[in-house]
């Protein structure tokens, strides 16, 4: 008999991008102003928070703990009676009034994010000129003498990236190799199958081929063809498609 | 003029300076600038498959949004456009209000390390390396680039939301709470 | 219809085919045409910057011929500093790491048409006719110039920084693979 995977029971949180994204949804969540914050009670959820993401076996950032140590300092501040004051300005600092700071600026940009959201979407149905020849997105032209070295490997390397990702990608691990032989099978294969009408250069090499492993070994394969008179290959003009047609099928397109 | 400037806008698949134009083409930029508007206006008026909009300082031709959809079908682009993630999103939200920044600054506000999403916005060219700042350790600045504005849809920084609309749905003690602070902040 | 075939054809940049519109909008390609002949007499009525030419058996959008000098200027003003496109810098990297390489060694990388950009970066003299390739039609192979070394502060191809990277989650017989590949290509 199979065991039975036991169900976790499901812990509704959220996921916080760091402590102040806690706290301030602590905060929210007792709807209470942010300069007036409940300090003993906020504290507490907020160890008990870490606890329980600690019982969860999560990884916590350091900063959640910095945090913690941060409101536990203050609650000690707020529980101790204060102390008499030598001067008027150190009476009325409230030890809570830099937190307080830290989540109201951190709360305006936080709300910025789904703005920017929607004008990144919307400027994302604006299609530009040659669209096509720039794959997923539109970039600014660069500058000569802006460019690095460096800009080239990284072009170079998005576009074998792109190759990686193309649409009939395989989602299971990929361990698979194409070795020499087996492109080469696999390209003849195609070549007899589109018979006298050829096969196109490009789409040999990208329609079965994702990985730029797997292109490289089909270019391969193909020129070992080449080589052995397998195939043969022709252009009919300059930048005119470059069609690949099977040698035993010479005679048979002559009899036409 | 106004034909010559189409013509361009259609070419240059970038961005045009007004500026630039009439440098080349030796008249003032106010009348390239003219004509330019001049030639968005006729655009919208027309309701045809394009308009001129204006993005990162320049003008630029482009598709219009509804056809959005069916241009991506007949494009059949090779595979979906990566989208900023969230803590991006604020991390640049940040860049872009406050700049120049440091690293150091961006965290205090956001609470957590952001050197990742940062070195994200620097090969996205969201952000450059501006200059540094003059404390000890020299650390570096951050600005937001041209390509940030384009890939927002914004002609200047001015167009970036005001700081402020966050509060439109919020009460009163809210704001009078924010402003408070903004005061203690900018003191 | 014809909104989204004036859009289509602005970012197309190359030939439009009726049949291939057709197909992918699911309507009857003489719709396709009808509304593409009929948007060509509207740009002629129009007279402005453009015009719809048909070329290669397809549909395109180009400038008028009476620009063709200006335009010139516009795109290639004196002392203005040279750019490259995203499209034409990922050909440029493609040809820099893998020369000499021919349209269509690159296009097969890219996946998209990439004689356009080409003639672009012969136009910047950052690619050369190298040599043809001793294959059936000959094609031509290119390899980068003394200015392309130039413009990226290279002393030699070698200073290029090494494509190893890009191997690093592959394995050693990968690794061999490219290499022998590389191996061939040059020979």
């Amino acid at each position: 008999m199979k065991l039975m995977a036991v169900a976790l029971p499901i812990l509704n949180l959220p996921v916080f991008e760091g402590p102040l994204d806690l706290l301030l949804h602590l905060v929210r969540e007792h709807k209470v102003e942010i300069a007036d914050i409940p300090i003993v009670l906020i504290t507490e959820q907020y160890l008990a928070y870490l606890q329980s993401m600690e019982e969860r076996n999560l990884t916590l950032a350091g900063e959640f703990f910095v945090m913690a140590a941060t409101l536990l300092e203050i609650k000690s501040k707020m529980l101790l009676p204060a102390p008499p004051s030598d001067s008027d300005e150190d009476a009325g600092v409230d030890p809570r009034e830099e937190i307080a700071q830290r989540l109201i600026d951190y709360e305006r940009f936080k709300a910025l994010v789904p703005l920017m959201q929607e004008l990144e979407l919307d400027r994302a149905r604006l299609f530009f000129r040659g669209q096509g020849a720039y794959g997923d997105e539109y970039e600014l032209p660069v500058e000569f003498g802006t460019v690095s070295a460096a800009s080239l490997l990284s072009a170079l390397s998005k576009v074998l990236e792109r190759a990686d990702t193309g649409d009939h990608q395989i989602t299971s691990v990929r361990r698979h190799r194409l070795t020499l032989r087996l492109a080469m099978h696999k390209l003849l294969a195609c070549v007899k199958e589109n018979g006298s009408d050829g096969l196109v250069f490009e789409d040999a090499l990208l329609e079965s081929g994702q990985t730029h492993l797997d292109i490289v070994m089909l270019f391969l394969a193909l020129l070992e063809m080449l080589r052995q008179a397998m195939v043969r290959v022709e252009q009919a003009a300059v930048f005119a498609p470059i069609m690949i047609y099977s040698q035993d099928l010479a005679g048979g397109s002559a009899v036409q | 003029m106004k034909e010559l400037l189409e013509a361009y806008l259609f070419v240059a698949g970038e961005p045009v300076m007004p500026a630039e134009i009439a440098k080349t083409m030796q008249v003032h930029p106010d009348d390239v600038a003219e004509a330019l508007n001049e030639l968005m206006g006729e655009y919208r008026t027309r309701d045809g498959g394009l308009q001129i909009v204006r993005l990162a300082h320049g003008y630029q031709m482009a598709t219009r949004e509804e056809h959005a959809e069916d241009i991506a079908k007949l494009l059949d682009p090779p595979g979906k456009a990566n989208r900023l993630s969230k803590p991006a999103l604020e991390a640049l939200a940040i860049v872009a209000y406050r700049q120049p920044v440091t690293v150091a600054e961006i965290e205090s506000v956001r609470g957590v390390a952001s050197d990742g999403v940062l070195r994200t916005l620097l090969e996205k060219k969201m952000v450059y390396e501006h200059s540094r700042k003059a404390v000890p350790g020299r650390p570096i600045l951050y600005a937001t680039t041209p390509d940030f504005l384009h890939y927002f849809g914004l002609d200047t920084l001015g167009d970036l939301p005001s700081l402020d609309f966050e509060l439109s749905d919020e009460d009163v003690t809210a704001r009078h709470v924010i402003e408070q602070a903004a005061g203690l902040i900018s003191e």
